[in-house]
Order: C-alpha cells, then structure tokens, then sequence
C-alpha cells in the first residue's frame, strides 16, 4: 500500500500558528521550527523571543540587502524591527526562559515518547552534542511543542515508548505536530487528535513507536 | 582621573597568562563578537587558556561562513572568535553549549581536537551558563536550578528538591579576564549595547579585568545615565576597533 | 491585539485577595512608590497581606515627612506606601529591611503593630532581599550567598561552604502580584523607568500578576527597544497615574 | 584632666576622603559616613554608589529648590547629576555590592571589635532593628571604613574586645575612624595609626575597650 501524501512543512508551521493565541509570547527553534515565523495570523499579535535577548521582533528578512546586521535570532537569522521590540541581556533572556514567562516554545526533535521526554540534541558521528538553549525552553515554557517529521529519511521511528537518545529535557513535550498528526501528551500516554487528509489512526499508529489513544473526536487537520 | 581607554589591542591583553581563564562574549556574529581582542590574543600567544563561551567557535577559516545570507559589503572579513585559538592550539578546555558544527560537513577547529583527545569539553546550557557567569559578577557561588536533572548536565552535581520538584546544583563561573564588546563606551567604562546584548552584558564584570571592544568611544557625558546597560564598575579597560578593518588576524592594530 | 492598559485603579487591584504575597515596589519616595497601586488597595479591602517591601512604610500621616527636604512644589500629596496598609490592619506579615523608624521619634504603623504583637516580621538585608525576589524573576528557588552568616538572619538557614568560607541558603520570594511604579510604558507593557530603577525593576515579573503605574502610557512603537528596562513579557497590566493627584488615598482615581 | 578637644564631623569626613585614591568607587552609609559626599577632593575622580540604584552621581544638593526629584540616594537626599553616572536596578545594585565591585563602604557603627566584627543596626527601645543595605556593603566592599564618634553620648565605649550588640557582620572593618584616632584593624588586632591633635596612645586606649597596638610611627592626623 502506498502512504498518503505528508504535510508540506510549511503546512507543518500553519498548524502550530493556528492554535498560537494572541498576545502569545514564543520563542521558535531553529530549522523547521522557525518556519512558523512566516506564517503568523496578521489577526493575531504574537511576540517573538530569540535566546541571544531579543524579544517581539518582526518576520524574518527575505530581502537580504536590507538586513540590519544588528538585527538577527539565533542561527544568525536576519529578522525586521518591529514596534514594542526589547533587548535584553543573555542571562535576563534566559531568566524569561526558566522564569516561567514564555508562553509557547517550538522545538525541533529526533525522539519523543510517550512520557514527554525529548531528545533533540544528539549529533550522530559528533565526539559532543550541541546544548544551546533548548534544555531551557523545553523546561521553562508554559507549553513545548514540537515540530518534527513524524519519521527519520531513513523510516525510523521517531515517537516512541522510551527515548533511545540522550535526553535534552524529560517530561517537558506538550504537543507533537509531524508531516501527518497532532499528538498531545496527556497523563495517561499519547493522545492522537488529528491526522492528514487520507491518513487515518491505524495508518499514524504503524508508523508509531508508542502506543496511541485515539480521541473519540479525531479529526483531520484544517488550518 | 579615570580613564580606561587603553592604546592598542595588543596592549588591552598583554597580561593575559598561560592558564588563563577567559570569558568570550557574543553570539557568534560579526555585529557581537571581541573580534580583535580575540585576534591581539592569538597573536600574544598564551596557551593552556579555559575559555567559557556560548560557542566554541568557527575558526578562521569558516567564519565568514556565520553570515552568507549578507551581502558582500555587510560580511566583514575583520570577524574572528575562540575557533582561532582552538585551531592554534591555545585552549585546554571549553565550558558551552555550543561545542561542535551543527552538521556533518561543518567541523569546527575546537570539535577536530575534541575528537582527538585533545582538549577538554564541559558541554552546559546555555541558560545555566548565562546564570553562572551571572553569578559571578554577583558574588553568589552556587544556585540551584530546575535545568537539567535527569540528563546529561546533571553528571556528578547535586540533586535537590524543591517545591517537589528536582534541581541540580550550578556554581558561579569566575573568569580570570572577560573579552567582551559593546557599540558605545565612554573613559568611566559605561558601556551601551546595540541589538541584542548577548553575553557581553552578561560576562561583563564576571572576570578580575573585564575588556570592552567597542565601535566607539564617546566622550564623558554623551550617555545617557538611563541608557547605559552596563555600569563602568564592571569594566576595567576599553578599547576602540579600528576605522579600517585589518584584513588578517596576524596584523596588529 | 494586546493592551494590557486597565482603566482605573480599582478595577487594577480588583482580584487581590485575602492572603495574597504582594510586592511594593519602590524605595519610600513619591516618585518611585505605586502610591496609586496602594491607596486602591486600602480601599478594595484585602487582608491578611503578606507585603514585600524594602520598607514597611510610613504610613498615610507621615508620608509626606520622607520629603522635607523639597520645596512645597515639589511635595505631593498623593504618596502612599505599604504602611498605609499596615495602619489600616491589612498586613499579617512583613517581609523587609527597613521595619521600624530610625529615630525614637519615629514610629510607624507597621512597628506599633510590632510592638503589639500584631504582625510578624521577616527582617532581611537588603542585597537578600533584592536577589531573593530576582530569583523569583528568573525560576531560580534557592542560592547560596556570603552575605548573613554569624548574624541574626541566619537563623534557622542552612549554612554551607564555598572558597573556605560560610554561605547561607537563601529561597526565592515569588509574589501573587508585584505593585510597582514605572516611568513610561506602552501597550505591550514594555517599562522605562526615570533615575534609580529601585525595587521596581527588580520585582517586575516576579510574582504571577505584575501590576505597573506609570506617569505615562506612550503609543506602541514610541520607546526604543535599546532603553526597554523591562521587557512587556514581566507585566501584566499598566495604569497611567492621574493627570491630577487625588488628596486622599479615599478617593478613587 | 580634662579631655583634649575632639575633632568635628566635618574634620573626621575628611580623613576618610584623603584617603580615597582616583577612581575609587565608594559608597556612603546614611548619618555621618554621608558627611564625606561634601569633602572629596577636586582633584580625584570618584564615584559615589548608592543602594537604590545609581552610580557616580554629583554633590548632595544645598539648595533644594534645585532638586531633582528623581534623583535621591538613600534617605531620600537630593543629588546632582554628573557625567557618567548611571542608573540600575536593586538587584544589579546589590550584584555591584556583593560581586566585590565597590572599592570602599564607609558606614556608621555602634560598635567595632578587635576582630574587625561590626554591630551598627540595632535601634534601643525598638521591637526590631533596620538591616537595609549594611551587611551587604560591609561583606562586599574591597575595604570597609567605619566613621564614628570614639564613645556614645553617655562616654560608653564603642571599640570593644567583642561585640555586645548584634553583629551586622562579622570580620568585615579594615579601618576605623573616630574624633580621636584612626586604627586599622590587622591580623594581630587593632593597630593605633593617627591621634587628634592634643592626644596620645594612652589616651586613646583609656576611652577603648580593647587593647590597641601602637603603630612605631604613630602620627598626629594630617589633612
């Protein structure tokens, strides 16, 4: 049998700014997380956080030519001014973090399991991973959300009952949102709420690692 | 009468010593980064330094790699961070978060030793890192945070609960020097920040010397008493960057 | 759209509850006291206070002492500070580093109570105090500091050693609001303050409701983010202060 | 006999202001120690702290219609501006305090022991004394000089063997100076380096509840 068609991660991103509410504060991981910064609802205001101190800026800058080099978020990304914007040291940025007042973290992931557990910052073939913030975030964000391809390029499982790799954070993943499901971390385990256009929950399941609870009310995903 | 403008670069860390341990600021920017400060300390020579940064650095070869989404004339070529110590063999050990390049084409001078052996790597948040450097500056030798239990950071440091929850242990990180940079300092050492401030504002006054790179010195009295970040208490010598950019590390200025 | 402007001090106080843990912000002059903040909360009521405050107060008859150094143009009326509260019998608990008047002839509301057994008291240096609620700020519980050790505030703390020499253990004083007083804000909260930044900057963001009256509230966009104090994230609600003062702390504004 | 004249206020502030080097950040206690603010010499740059937030600010502020009202150290006294100053918050103030920032604290004392151990906080016939921002000067300045007159109004002693009060914080007095003398607390106990004009040694040690070391080159105070 032929697998359906997975979500575009541009439709990956729209589904975490879909359920952002306004006057949110977030901070988005580099890679794919950072996708979400190009499809905030202009309906909404959602300030942005960047760990380096930096807090409420704009959309990233497509046009390099007027990139302000003073300007840019983590990676070196070069983002817009924007009104409201603040600057802060890295240890005021950081005690936003643990501090409890970032109200939505994206993260990106290579493993989570059924416990919430994430595992993002393995390098494999690396003598050392990189930290950087997201042990923070992970921990200090009211929610952690985490947006990754439901499987590895090489059909890995990803979502499984005990993270195999080092964990970045334990307990600490809210929601999952992949190429083809939102999954929630509640007590009781891993709740499937919305699946793909032409995926259904035994389809998600065989691509699982983890058991899933089927939400009586599963939907498919809209934007 | 106070004045801590210092001549040259080379003059900023000359009493830098064998053994040093050293704060680097930034966030690997060209915009951010003590780029000739790092440049005077490669040229200066003092080795077996502990250097604690948020990266280990790209090294000379791959830093202009940092910025490709800049145009031409926005890449300076003047952008140098402890990558160039790690590669000339300088630093013993690094405290960070950012140890290794984050794919596999990218290997960092730092990240060759380490797989060598040759060097020594305390990976750390980069939260519980800004609070430690914090720390320093504010006197308090230890803390406990909710950062890490159950993972790699947590290796050999106390565990304790608090409000029901586990914390580990995290002590202050002293630095013998900070090398740091701001966009604005006057003869005091207040100091002004463009952008985010990174660890500059944080490292500042968390070493015995702190050192300022600056894009420019301003006289006593252009800053505003309500828009300076840092406090001159926390610096002991500024230095102005140069209006022409030197084209190679090797070259004093 | 985010405005976290409140339309008048009561409704700003409103939920405040029996028993809540306030921070007042401040340090006892007109000009940095949420004097404001304070009168609306006499009048909403609430009891049972525990009140943070590098200093419990004058009260509402000797408020206006604090100034008698300034012209009668420059001594407002409106300045009201947690001792108001204590005068009025609402605070169950001081925790503080200034309790009592510092003459004989000086005693305030809080201390009578004191005196009557009527309050209890936390007395704390002030640097503890300060890094106690900064810690609140920043999820950090507990932390160990060489301030306190072999004196009265030691009591009953756990005492440790870092470099030889005795630490105490010093826990977060996290707050169900912050009363604090700012300068400038604008609709996201962002704060600016005007001269020494106090207790206010520090207890911004450390409690759940963080509540900012300001002299003025600027259109979005109108505070450079570079002069941004406090970031809009630690505040809850902002209130502009009256264009003219109310003269008695009964009158609502 | 009686007792040789005692030196003013003004004269004790200016034995401490002599002594402070070009550059020197200090930061004044409330009562006597502000006494200083009036006496620093012109031809130094120093820089004056206070706890509430502010650094390097100008003279206390004589005539008061000229006042700033934004711009009060601790007890609300009236400053002027100067160049250079700069404002912080509370908790960064007491980070430049305990991070060992501040070159020289100057606070008042009840009294002094020979082991340095200072007692300054305690108010009689009060149900509590006032901490405010001593322990932390006292622990975190570089050196900390204790201005204050030699005996109470009631001629008790105030430099004792030990402590009778409550310590503020111990082990923490470099220098003492009183309207007599000036004595450097040392390893060996405390050392009698300057007398007033008209006293001697014994003297000095006859109103001093603890014995006092005579400096071989003991000296007359000099301005």
């Amino acid at each position: 049998m032929n697998e359906p068609e997975r979500l575009t991660r541009e439709i990956m991103a729209m589904i975490v700014t879909r359920d952002l509410f306004d006057g949110a504060i977030v901070n988005l991981g580099v890679g794919l997380p950072l996708e979400c910064a190009n499809f905030l609802s202009r309906d909404k205001e959602i300030l942005l956080h960047s760990e380096l101190g930096l807090l409420g800026f704009g959309p990233v800058v497509n046009d390099y030519r007027k990139a302000d080099p003073y300007l840019t978020m983590v990676g070196g990304v070069p983002v817009t001014a924007h009104p409201g914007m603040s600057f802060m040291s890295h240890d005021e940025s950081f005690a936003l973090i643990r501090g409890g007042h970032i109200d939505v973290a994206v993260l990106g992931g290579l493993q989570v399991d059924q416990e919430g557990n994430l595992a993002n910052t393995q390098l494999i073939g690396k003598p050392a991973g990189n930290l950087g913030g997201a042990q923070d975030l992970a921990y200090g964000a009211k929610k952690t959300v985490v947006l990754m391809y439901h499987t590895t390029s090489r059909k890995e499982k990803k979502i499984l009952e005990r993270c195999t790799l080092p964990l970045t954070t334990p307990r600490c993943v809210n929601r999952i949102v992949t190429d083809v499901a939102v999954i929630d971390v509640e007590n009781q385990g891993l709740v499937l709420r919305e699946v793909a256009t032409g995926w259904n929950a035994e389809m998600v399941q065989s691509i699982t690692g983890a058991n899933l609870i089927i939400d009586p009310e599963l939907k498919e995903i809209e934007l | 009468m106070i004045d801590k403008t210092i001549p040259s670069f080379d003059d900023a860390v000359e009493d830098i010593h064998d053994n040093a341990v050293i704060h680097f600021g930034g966030f690997v920017s060209p915009w951010n980064s003590p780029s000739y400060l790092v440049s005077a300390l490669a040229r200066q020579g003092a080795k077996n330094l502990t250097a604690i940064s948020t990266s280990m650095g790209r090294g000379p070869d791959q830093a202009h790699l940092q910025t490709p989404w800049l145009p031409e004339h926005l890449t300076p070529t003047d952008f140098w961070d402890v990558g160039l110590l790690a590669k000339l063999g300088r630093i013993k050990k690094g405290i960070a978060s950012f140890a290794v390049g984050h794919r596999h084409d990218l290997v960092y001078p730092f990240e060759e030793r380490l797989s060598r052996g040759e060097v020594e790597l305390e990976l750390i948040g980069q939260g519980s890192l800004a609070e430690r450097i914090r720390c320093a500056r504010a006197g308090i030798p230890a803390f406990y945070t909710p950062v890490g239990p159950d993972t790699s950071v947590a290796e050999g440091k106390e565990v304790r609960y608090f409000n029901g929850k586990p914390h580990i242990l995290e002590t202050a990180l002293h630095a013998d020097y900070a090398l740091i940079r701001a966009y604005q300092a006057d003869r005091f050492g207040n100091l002004i920040y463009k952008g985010a401030r990174t660890f500059n504002a944080t490292m500042a006054g968390a070493a015995t010397i702190t050192i300022a790179e600056v894009d420019e010195i301003v006289p006593l009295g252009s800053l505003q008493p309500e828009h300076i970040h840092t406090p001159g208490a926390y610096v002991q010598r500024i230095i102005q960057r140069p209006k022409n950019p030197t084209l190679s590390w090797e070259e004093s200025s």
